[in-house]
């Protein structure tokens, strides 16, 4: 791991219209991602965690540009992703690959695992014929499969074992940066140490760089370097894990890991109890979008929104308390 | 449930259905009663245009009209050839066939109650010509003798009507529905006479002397006539209540509707008459009528083979006239010598009435042979050019002439295309392009004088004639035409007839197929039916017993 | 795949019935006992065409079946029994280049219509729902007058009127598809439109598409009939079996034959289609597959 | 409960005791009021398991209605055919009903149930759903609660607020609770005892404690381990090899042999009995005594 | 969105596709060679100043583009046109067979849908059963039949052989119509208080009603089984059950609402194929109706009652369509108007 910053957001935005009246005017925004700052380091894992529907799979999305953002910018390797010409866009698109949440859906089901695998190398005219072939079962071989699987149909694979076909294709281009969207959330704990161990051996083999996104704050806490907890389309807090688990500033995350059941009938966690539910995107509350549910709500909070800051060494919040 | 019950029970309601439907070839009827004895139920083909006298030029209208309004004078049975009073007592010609005078019956009202006088029937004639329905253009009938200065009112039960010209048909034309006369009061009551325009409301509606008035009438259902109690002949003997005239357009519905006693009379086609005949309690009766079949050939076709004299008689040859009779008009046709149908006056100058042509595909051959239009290697003529036939769509008998004619023309080494277009299409392709052979057509009498059938069939356009657009022209027949239309002489006609015939025979420009029969199935429990092919239906004449 | 269809006996009778109707129109010239012979017409735009005729003869018409003449003879003495299995690769041709075209035009507009959206889509769609918005019955039959009567024409209408059902179908399946993570990820390796649209769209829009296609050959075949007895069907004397019902309606009730083999033989093949579709879809159809 | 249907689920053999008899010997009228009365089951997606078309105070009411009668119809006093009164005795039942159900949704704590009650499930949140979906089946007091999976659906936030309320109201209605999960989270915090179920079979049973602390089946003792827990150190997750076998051609003998380290010939020919290792702890495997002893020494090697 | 709001934006949405249809129609009908000047003067014995005349009159002189300016300006003052059939107004002849159509279509869909939605559940309850099969069978005949053929054997069978119902026709002979109001026979005669004539006009309307269904009752069927079967498999059916309703309510209570969702649609589909259907049907049962008129206007090339018609069928089509997706709205809470 160096200090060089691979990618950085720059104020993202990614607001979704919701058209509605007679003529369909655009009458409302769906805030999915607002403004968005963070940055990832060379070879490091930034964990993105977060509850269902806070705008986290969307940001991955957006900084891949798979979604064209609203506003705002996305640096990567130097050059500005939202800027630049598809043409280029698309000569940059080996670096940065993908791995998605549902291995089912991920795999188009009418293609054999030898095309899936090798539709990267061939529309980016890596290799072709006995050449693909090889490249092909090497990648295979890399994530845990063998020759015999390269001529099946993604449904002939359990759950697992297609979760490692989608690594081999994000794999295929040498890429330097993927963004993990939920990879394990539909796989049973078993496999899902399978998995996630294979991404830390490829991590360290290849020196990749991840963005993880996931729910699941024990999954985060085993492989990310980083994490940044994400509440209603806008990032609360981003630490290193070791930090954040230690001592969680915003009373946010504090909920957030104070709710984890313990899977030790040992420990009895003290539990913070949060009122209410996720407010939606499209009209999140005003000022801190968190203090309908805070706990330690002051009378500025709905007013004036918190803005990231430092508060120890690499360790930011989005909160007036600090 | 096991596989094989579901076969069985599939292959058996397949069966079941099949014999529900076909089954009934046993009848176990028998007599029925009489169904609805005070009303006439007539099923048929098409629906009026109009009711409006000065308008109707089609048959539907007239079946109509004839019921509710009444002219001057009248026919009555099957009597075509004389003149009975009817709205007129009696009536006079001046020396010179110029004046006639007609005295009107008093005490008449229209059905409305209003009194029937002299204006109404100035006005009617007036009318006529001055709204010269420019839809259907029937004005001409009046207005070859008549204009709006020939009706004058003497007093208010007699008119005098002063002739532009001489006319011998003018009472005919008289009892024909453009003759009718409607009450001025109604018409100026909604929308009067406009020049060139119809009256809208008069096409919807009908207030006439007539022994019936019009119930309702709704589009492509029904008409329904009831009687008019105000009717002068009143209604004394027999008579019905009620007149249905219901517009069916598949045959099978008015096949069943004749045969379960629903309708009095059905239009039948020829091809169906032997679903009806022999019936219990059905009469099918032919009678004898002046509708012609044809095939017209077009002489400036762009195929210009047919422009040689040669080509059309030896086609003439080729058509299998008995095979029209007896195939597509199942025996209800009789062979047509010429242009005039046999019963018309001079029908006799066409060589006694004798055909011309027969059918003889050897003698077809040699005249082409002769002429140097020899088949080729693979066995065609004209090297191979394709003679285009149409006829109109939905026209049964013309599609069994089409595809038989056909086949003839292959024996002959002519290759054929047979198609069939509506109406309009056909119109714009008979007078709008040349891209036409042969069509086949039908006419019918407008009055009863072989005027009416020789100029349009083979005058020329020179002289206003050749309706059917064939281009065929010649100075002698023309001529010929013209002199026997403007004189009495009937010697002078018959003989120019005659030349006329002997010329157009030898370079015809259609084929003279034949004469159809008309065919009006009904329930035996009709009385009081005659066939009138200038007046048909008349049904203050019909009752039911 | 054949095994498939074990489960269901329904579409087993309707693999069989389309299976024999295929046979029946590849060996047709086999098994008939009369044969139409060929002639080579010139139209009005100067192009020659081949037009079938059969051998008219009066005095055999309305014959019964019998021996000589299995489904009996028509009006016009030819043998229905003939015309019938003849008919059988009219129609097939007919359905199929019907169906046909229409899926490809369909699938075309269709799929560019849903991958693209915006501006296209607005447009193929608008256009699409000006079609949807006549019953197709209603608008073939203005097409068909207007082209005039012939099977070619008939063929052209059903075309103009089948398209736009297979452009919504295929925008639907297109728009559900394109949400799929698979075409996602062929976009993240760099994949073009186009070859998302053929290699990843498409492939798998195939089995509505194909049950929708079974399906139509046989709703095809019902309106091409409806047409014909409408009276604007093929042109007189092809062994077309909505022409043939057309013409044998008037005879119904002196030759019941007539009307009802040429009746039999479409029942039998839109049957076949239908079972066959239905099978189909309760194959490719996974929430039926219970 | 008997819900599986008929085909393709089939019991084919084996009895259920509630209360002393057998649910299999009941006849289908009696099962419809142990359903939902005495017995009653929470569903994993409460999107789904609500029916999308009715409010959820209709739907609580339907039970209600079945079940307690609120306010019994007095049957003699209408006539049979007297369609009003009938109609109006339904209307009044009916408001009644509501009205309790009402109640019961305010008994799980929803906030402004007047209004919820007459809200379609797509209105609500997932946690609201969840939510309504306890209360309908706790209306009316059932004797046993089975809960399938009722979190697994929901954030972490609202799980702790749903795991919470299902204690809550135990304690309330003194019902047993029979939880079905894959979140071994959830049980160490919610259970009293706990069974793991493996391929279709109970592998071991006990205690909480006990299976937490002293697990005696490879296959629970792997689970365990391979779990990332946020109070653990990171580094690499001890995994259980292989794939879960599926249920149509599931291994012979013992079906968890493929893949567990203690397998020897005896695991694939005879699947291993259910005993009790020490009370109230059953292990079905042979070679439980071995898996003891690996446990003891790696807690002796933390200890030391 | 509110229901008024999604009602004016679906009928301001309706004029393109109408815009569309006349363009269409307008296209189709010149591309035909005909002559309706001369059709209109009465064929061949017309006089040439006559055609010539309503040529100027139907401005069939001018330019293809400046004729559709032509039609599109009479038709906002709803005007379209003469029917040279009829030689009426077009207006007039659609005001007249519009009603008929709209009862007979009415009907069918009042004998197909129920008996489709009770069919198919029939089917879906028993499923795989003889009764099943059975119901399964007759559907899938039922659509494969040509309508035309259907309606024959029906009118032979039922008209003729065994004369149980009227061969044709809306009412019988010697019923005089009712007074108009509404146009549907069974509607205006029971406003008039007129019993009898309504009964005759239920009684004519059974055969013709029932053809005309027949192929959307087996749609119906085949549809409410499928979604009946997927509904019963769903969770919340599993917990009607847990509830512990009885079988009964779980189906007719929980199943069946949920399972009509895709059979309206699937309803408002079909009125697309009734109103086609209703060509073949009104030309045998001899229903005056704007399918017969339609069809004698094809064949007689009778282009403006063409275009009225299709405008009208287009119309009546898309707003039964809008009725359905408002229907939609009230069965299903979940739908919400104005997703497009």
């Amino acid at each position: 791991m160096n200090d060089e910053i691979i990618l950085k957001t720059d104020h993202l935005k990614e607001y979704f219209p919701i058209k509605s009246g007679i003529f369909s005017k655009v009458k409302d925004y769906v805030r999915a991602v607002d403004d968005v700052d963070i940055y990832i380091q060379k070879g490091e894992t930034l964990g993105i965690a977060g509850e269902s529907g806070c705008g986290k799979t969307t940001l991955g999305r957006t900084i891949l540009q798979l979604i064209k953002p609203t506003d705002g910018k996305v640096f990567f390797m130097g050059s500005d992703l939202s800027k630049i010409n598809k043409k280029k866009l698309r000569k940059l698109r080996p670096h940065l690959q993908i791995v998605f949440q549902d291995p089912a859906s991920s795999l188009n089901p009418r293609m054999i695992i030898k095309k899936i695998v090798g539709e990267p190398l061939v529309i980016n005219g890596v290799a072709k014929g006995a050449d693909l072939e090889k490249k092909v079962l090497e990648l295979l071989k890399t994530v845990g499969l063998t020759e015999q699987h390269m001529y099946r149909y993604p449904h002939e694979f359990s759950g697992g074992q297609r979760q490692r076909i989608g690594i081999a294709r994000a794999l295929a281009l040498n890429p330097d940066f993927i963004v993990l969207d939920e990879p394990t959330s539909a796989l049973d704990v078993s496999v899902q140490a399978q998995i996630l161990n294979l991404l830390k051996d490829l991590q360290k083999r290849f020196g990749l760089t991840y963005l993880f996104i996931t729910h699941d704050l024990s999954v985060i806490n085993h492989i990310s370097d980083r994490i940044a907890i994400m509440y209603a389309g806008k990032i609360v807090e981003v630490a290193p894990t070791k930090d954040l688990f230690k001592k969680q500033l915003h009373p946010y995350t504090q909920a957030l890991l104070s709710a984890i059941p313990i899977a030790d009938p040992n420990i009895k966690s003290k539990r913070t109890h949060l009122r209410g539910e996720v407010p939606s995107l499209i009209h999140p509350p005003s000022g801190c979008n968190f203090h309908p549910r805070c706990p330690k709500e002051m009378p500025k909070c709905s007013k004036i929104e918190p803005e990231l800051k430092e508060s120890s060494k690499g360790h930011f919040v989005a909160c007036h308390l600090y | 449930m096991n596989n094989k019950k579901v076969g069985l029970l599939a292959i058996g309601m397949c069966l079941l259905m099949i014999a529900a439907s076909f089954s009934g070839c046993v009848e176990t009827e028998t007599e029925i009663e009489i169904k609805n004895p005070d009303t006439i139920v007539f099923y048929t083909i098409g629906d009026p245009k109009t009711l409006d006298p000065a308008d109707a030029y089609d048959t539907a209208s007239g079946e109509v009209i004839f019921s509710i309004y009444e002219g001057l004078i009248t026919y009555k049975g099957a009597d075509t050839e004389t003149f009975y009073p009817s709205l007129a007592t009696d009536w006079s010609v001046s020396n010179d066939s110029l004046t006639w005078t007609f005295n009107l019956r008093e005490n008449v009202k229209f059905s409305n109650g209003n009194d029937f006088t002299a204006e109404d029937v100035k006005y009617s004639f007036d009318r006529v010509l001055i709204m010269d329905a420019p839809e259907s253009g029937v004005s001409w009938i009046l207005s070859q003798c008549m204009d709006t200065n020939s009706t004058k009112i003497i007093d208010d039960y007699t008119i005098e009507i002063t002739l532009t010209d001489p006319y011998g048909g003018f009472l005919a034309l008289l009892g024909y529905t453009v003759g009718y006369i409607v009450d001025k009061e109604t018409v100026e009551a909604h929308g009067g006479v406009v020049a060139d325009t119809e009256n809208e409301w008069m096409k919807e509606h009908a207030v006439g002397t007539g022994p019936y008035m019009l119930d309702h009438w709704t589009h492509k259902t029904e008409v329904v006539l009831v009687k008019n109690e105000n009717y002068w002949g009143g209604w004394d003997g027999k008579h019905v209540d009620k007149v249905v005239i219901k517009t069916a357009d598949e045959p099978a519905t008015r096949i069943l509707a004749l045969l379960n006693g629903d309708a009095d009379f059905a239009y039948i086609p020829y091809e169906n008459l032997e679903d009806v005949e022999g019936e219990d309690g059905v009469i099918v009766q032919p009678y004898d009528s002046y509708d012609v079949v044809l095939v017209i050939l077009n002489t400036k076709s762009n195929n210009a083979y047919l422009a040689e004299a040669e080509v059309r008689q030896a086609l003439s040859y080729a058509f299998n006239y008995q095979s029209a009779i007896d195939d597509a008009y199942i025996g209800y046709m009789s062979r047509l010598p010429g242009c005039i149908p046999v019963g018309m006056p001079y029908y006799e100058t066409q060589n006694n009435g004798v055909p011309v042509y027969d059918y003889d595909l050897v003698e077809a051959e040699k005249i082409l042979d002769d002429a140097g239009y020899t088949e080729n290697d693979d066995g065609y003529r004209f090297n191979a050019t394709t003679f285009r036939i149409f006829y109109n769509a939905g026209n049964a008998e013309r599609l069994k002439m089409s595809l038989s004619f056909q086949q003839e023309l292959t024996e002959l080494g002519i290759i054929s295309t047979v198609t069939t277009e509506g109406w309009p299409q056909l119109l714009h392709r008979m007078f709008a392009t040349s891209d036409w052979d042969i069509i086949f057509m039908g006419w019918g009498p407008d009055y009863n004088d072989p005027d009416d059938y020789i100029a349009p069939f083979v005058g020329s356009a020179d002289i206003g004639q050749d309706t059917y657009n064939t281009g065929w022209k010649n100075e002698t027949v023309d001529e010929m035409i013209l002199k026997a239309k403007y004189t009495t002489d009937h010697e002078e006609r018959s003989d120019a007839y005659q030349t006329a015939f002997d010329i157009y025979i030898h370079d015809p420009p259609m084929i003279f197929i034949g004469q159809r029969q008309y065919i009006r199935p009904m329930r035996d429990w009709v009385q009081g039916y005659s066939y009138n092919p200038v007046r048909e239906w008349y049904w203050y004449d019909y009752y039911k017993e | 795949m054949l095994h498939l269809f074990r489960h269901s006996l329904l579409s087993m009778i309707g693999l069989a019935l389309i299976l024999l109707v295929v046979f029946i129109a590849i060996f047709a010239p086999l098994l008939i006992q009369e044969h139409p012979s060929y002639v080579e017409v010139s139209t009005d735009q100067g192009t020659t065409r081949v037009e079938e005729r059969w051998d008219i003869n009066f005095e055999n018409k309305l014959l019964p079946p019998g021996p000589e003449h299995y489904f009996g003879t028509d009006d016009f003495g030819r043998d229905i029994y003939s015309m019938v299995v003849w008919g059988t690769q009219i129609s097939l041709k007919l359905c199929l280049m019907v169906v046909l075209t229409a899926t490809i035009i369909g699938v075309i507009l269709g799929g560019v219509a849903g991958y693209f959206g915006g501006k296209i889509d607005e447009i193929i769609m608008r256009v699409t729902d000006v079609f949807l918005a006549i019953p197709y019955l209603i608008l073939a039959m203005a097409v068909a007058a207007a082209l005039g009567r012939s099977i070619e024409n008939i063929m052209m209408a059903l075309i103009v009127v089948w398209w736009p059902q297979y452009a919504r179908l295929l925008r639907g399946q297109v728009l559900s598809i394109r949400e799929n993570q698979y075409v996602e990820a062929a976009r993240s390796v760099g994949a073009s439109g186009w070859r998302i649209l053929f290699r990843h769209i498409l492939p798998n829009s195939f089995s509505p598409l194909l049950v929708q296609i079974t399906l139509d050959l046989g709703a095809v075949l019902l309106v091409a009939a409806g047409l014909s007895f409408i009276g604007l069907g093929a042109s007189p004397g092809t062994a077309e079996w909505g022409l043939m019902i057309s013409m044998g309606r008037t005879h119904m009730f002196h030759a019941w034959w007539y009307v009802t083999f040429p009746g039999l033989a479409i029942l039998i093949t839109v049957l076949g289609f239908n079972l066959l579709g239905d099978g189909i879809r309760d194959i490719t159809d996974p929430k039926l597959r219970r | 409960m008997q819900l599986i249907p008929d085909p393709p689920g089939k019991i084919i053999d084996g009895q259920i005791f509630f209360e002393g008899e057998n649910l299999l010997e009941k006849r289908a009228k009696d099962m419809q009021y142990i359903r939902g009365n005495e017995i009653s089951m929470i569903f994993q997606e409460p999107m789904t398991a609500l029916n999308p078309v009715y409010t959820i105070g209709d739907q609580i009411a339907e039970v209600l209605i079945l079940h307690k009668a609120v306010g019994e119809v007095d049957k003699k006093e209408i006539k049979k055919y007297d369609i009003i009164g009938k109609r109006k005795q339904k209307k009044n039942l009916k408001k009644k009903s509501i009205k309790k159900a009402v109640d019961s949704l305010r008994m799980v704590q929803i906030p402004d149930p007047e209004k919820v009650a007459e809200q379609y499930p797509h209105e609500l949140s997932g946690g609201m759903r969840q939510r309504a979906m306890i209360a309908m089946m706790l209306a009316c007091n059932p004797k046993l609660l089975i809960a399938d999976e009722p979190t697994t659906a929901l954030d972490v936030t609202v799980q702790a607020q749903i795991i919470d309320l299902m204690k809550d109201m135990q304690r309330r209605t003194n019902a047993a609770i029979w939880l079905i999960t894959h979140d071994l989270g959830v049980i160490a915090e919610t259970c009293d005892k706990v069974g793991v179920m493996y391929a279709g079979y109970i592998v071991e049973f006990g205690d909480v404690q006990s299976i937490f602390d002293w697990p005696n089946h490879p296959y629970t003792r792997g689970l365990l381990k391979t779990i990332p827990k946020i109070t653990k150190k990171r580094g690499k997750l001890d995994i259980i090899p292989g794939f879960v076998p599926n249920l149509i051609t599931p291994p012979s003998g013992c079906r968890f042999h493929p893949r567990c380290k203690y397998a020897t010939s005896e695991c694939k020919k005879t699947p291993p009995p259910l005993v009790e290792v020490e009370k109230n702890h059953f292990v079905a495997c042979h070679h439980y005594e071995d898996v003891k002893l690996s446990v003891i020494s790696k807690y002796q090697q933390v200890k030391p | 969105m509110k229901t008024w709001e999604y009602i004016t934006r679906r009928l301001i949405l309706l004029i393109p596709v109408l815009i569309g249809v006349t363009i269409l129609t307008f296209v189709v009908s010149h591309v035909i060679p005909a002559d309706p000047a001369m059709h209109f003067a009465g064929g061949p014995k017309a006089q040439p100043e006559t055609i010539e005349r309503i040529r100027e009159e139907l401005h069939l002189n001018e330019p293809v583009l400046v004729q559709y300016f032509y039609y599109l300006n009479d038709l906002v003052h709803f005007d379209l046109g003469k029917s040279y059939l009829e030689s009426r107004p077009v207006t007039d002849s659609l005001a007249q067979y519009f009603p008929a159509t709209l009862e007979l279509t009415i009907f069918a869909m009042l004998i197909s849908i129920p008996l489709g939605i009770v069919g198919g559940i029939i089917s879906a309850i028993r499923r795989n059963k003889l009764s099943d099969h059975i119901t399964r069978f007759i559907a899938i005949v039922g659509y494969s039949l040509p309508i035309f053929w259907l309606a024959l054997m029906f009118q032979y069978a039922f008209a003729y052989q065994i004369p149980i119902l009227p061969l044709e026709g809306r009412l019988s002979i010697g019923v005089s119509a009712p007074p108009p109001v509404t146009g549907l026979f069974v509607v205006d005669s029971l406003l008039a208080g007129d019993l009898e004539a309504c009964g005759s006009a239920l009684y004519h309307l059974l055969m013709p009603a029932f053809t005309l269904g027949f192929a959307t009752l087996a749609l119906i069927l085949r549809m409410t089984r499928s979604s009946m079967l997927e509904v019963m498999g769903a969770d919340y059916i599993r917990t009607a059950r847990a509830k512990g309703l009885s079988e009964r309510t779980v189906i007719f209570k929980h199943a069946l609402r949920n399972a009509l969702i895709p059979t309206v649609t699937v309803s408002g589909l079909s009125f697309g194929a009734l109103l086609g259907g209703a060509v073949l049907t009104e030309t045998i049962f001899n229903w005056p109706g704007m399918g017969r008129f339609a069809a004698s206007a094809v064949i007689g090339l009778d282009f403006n009652s063409v275009m009225g018609f299709t405008l009208v069928v287009a119309i009546t089509y898309v707003l039964a369509n809008l009725i359905v997706d408002l229907l939609y709205a009230v069965i299903d809470p979940r739908v919400k108007l104005g997703g497009v």
